[in-house]
């Protein structure tokens, strides 16, 4: 591409990721401007690239498939203040832990983040559908078709993060021996017993 | 010695699991405790045909590993005949170990779950700088983008003519819109006129006179305004209304209000 | 102002109209930033005239006493291709029944369309209307003064026309069948049926 064809990309891309606000998936800009995705991709990334460097207000951040363009975080404050928004409040521990067991585990039943937990996350898990970091994701080809949860572009957004790649990786687990001894007692529950009879033939 | 290795299609989720295992149990164990298994999805018959091959190729070679595995084919054998043969109470044992299964994996992943949160409550704080704001409004355009041939419209004619509402009618016999049929001013001139000469007349006989209904409508209009600005007396109801010219008010000129109906 | 404190203005500037959207009082914005409203005035104009001389997606534009940073307006096809996701429906055969009304006989009121296809038309003509297919073309000079309607130049273009004169010819005329006399049967059953009893007088 020559630079004045990078430039004339570059605005049409302004104005459409301007005006959609949302993310908008890569594929469908170069479709509408007729070109190869990667030379959107190219583009855009030397936007967003231009724009840090130059310290704008606005920032052009990856999301999957997707391009989307934001405000840049330094004037955050300063935007809530003008526009009269509340921060928004932090996550509580609690949504901390059923969002991160659905980033690492997605899609996953409710019923799968309270195994984990421990406890009942019917709240948590509205109140997270509600602020947008988590969406439904069909459901679960099982008795009761359980509803599936996943994470959503605004979790991606919101925790800075390009793709769920980027998520760092999950510590090393720490051996629960408790649980390791209830599973070795279940297990040589299943042992057949010396005594056992022989199966009988079946009829 | 090499220790066997197993190959689960379509149960191992990631591919980096080139590590050794000693028996399928543990193996099952080991994957599950680094979440690349689901316990359900372990296919027994699967595990056991490698087991088997395993045991082919390995049992020549060292009588010790081969008994060992032998114990252990015994036993995953019994699992699965369970699965198979047994009813429901049996089965619970099964059950039992797939669910200790799982609690352990729910446990170990909820401590793991608990070591990231202070970094996810970091990634929250760093990220939540990023503002979007609302999709503007498009400029709206609903015109008309697609291409049809000329010819749907004739077809769409001759459709509409075929139906049995009209059955008669044919396209080049369809009723030519009439433009005028009858002003307010004129037929108040004409109404006025006949009411002072010919006195009381039945509304009804008004209607009954009108050739179209267009002139049925304009009338209608006049006699309404005649009676708002007091120039006709109504009495009687239904087909008995009669009405009356008023010789005492002033004549009303119709037409100059009523330019809307005109 | 030094330049450096203009570009740093103008940052926070795009920040505040980016996440905004909508116009945003310059009052508002001097008070948040601890300036004088003329200077970020002179901020805003700079910056719109910097967004319209480097041809941007998005333009900066002053309406009353407020800025509003929106998309350029040569991007508006692109946008509407970008994120309409919903493709207009093609002609119903009601529609297109309609609008054969309307060719053929134009100008036509809505009346004269539904008598002629037995069934209630407002939809239908408000649709076409909508979608440029035809238009109004004045009152009909009878008691309610009736809409008129007639086609358009996007229909010709629609139906690959030069003019109304390439409308495809009608059939021949059948001579045995009276129009006109179809037209005063409809119209006598509107009125008393002439066998109707004289009325009564009135006692």
């Amino acid at each position: 591409m020559s630079r004045t064809d990078t430039r004339e990309i570059q605005s049409a891309l302004e104005a459409i990721l301007f005006a959609a606000g949302e993310p908008v998936p890569v594929r469908r800009i170069a479709a509408a401007l007729n070109l190869e995705p990667e030379d959107v991709e190219q583009a855009a990334d030397a936007l967003a690239n231009q724009y840090g460097f130059d310290r704008r207000g606005m920032r052009i951040v990856r999301l999957d498939d997707c391009y989307q363009m934001c405000s840049s975080p330094e004037y955050a404050d300063l935007i809530r203040l003008i526009l009269e928004t509340r921060k928004p409040p932090q996550l509580s521990q609690p949504a901390l832990e059923v969002l991160a067991v659905v980033a690492y585990f997605q899609p996953v039943t409710r019923a799968y983040i309270e195994q984990v937990r421990g406890v009942d996350c019917t709240y948590t898990v509205k109140t997270l559908v509600e602020r947008g970091l988590i969406e439904e994701a069909g459901r679960l080809e099982v008795p009761g078709r359980p509803m599936l949860f996943r994470t959503t572009k605004v979790f991606l957004r919101t925790f800075g993060l390009k793709s769920l790649m980027d998520l760092p990786e999950l510590p090393e687990k720490q051996p629960d021996l408790d649980a390791q001894a209830q599973l070795e007692k279940a297990i040589s529950a299943l042992q057949p017993a010396a005594g056992d009879p022989p199966p009988e033939e079946s009829s | 010695m090499n220790d066997p290795i197993y190959h689960l299609e379509g149960v191992v989720k990631t591919k980096d699991d080139a590590e050794d295992f000693e028996g399928p149990l543990n193996l099952i164990l080991q994957l599950l405790s680094k979440n690349k298994i689901e316990i359900r999805d372990v296919s027994i018959s699967a595990l056991l045909d490698q087991y088997l091959a395993y045991l082919d190729e390995m049992a020549p070679m060292d009588l010790e590993i081969a008994s060992e595995f032998v114990a252990m084919a015994s036993h995953l054998m019994y699992i699965k005949t369970k699965v198979l043969l047994a009813g429901d109470e049996e089965v619970s044992e099964l059950e039992q170990l797939l669910s200790s299964l799982e609690s352990l994996k729910a446990r170990d992943v909820y401590g793991q779950i608990k070591q990231i949160t202070d970094a996810f409550a970091e990634m929250f704080r760093q990220g939540a700088g990023l503002l979007s704001k609302p999709q503007e409004p498009i400029a709206v355009d609903k015109q008309y983008r697609y291409e049809h041939d000329r010819m749907d419209l004739l077809q769409a004619l001759t459709q509409v003519t075929n139906r049995e509402i009209l059955p008669d009618i044919v396209i080049s016999q369809l009723p030519i819109p009439k433009r005028i049929v009858y002003s307010i001013d004129k037929k108040a001139d004409e109404l006025v006129q006949r009411l002072r000469t010919g006195g009381a007349m039945r509304v009804r006989e008004l209607f009954s006179d009108c050739g179209s209904r267009s002139e049925m409508v304009a009338t209608f209009l006049v006699i309404l305004e005649l009676c708002r600005s007091g120039n006709v007396l109504l009495a009687g109801g239904d087909d008995q209304m009669t009405i009356t010219y008023s010789q005492t008010a002033e004549p009303v000129e119709i037409g100059d209000e009523q330019d809307g109906y005109a």
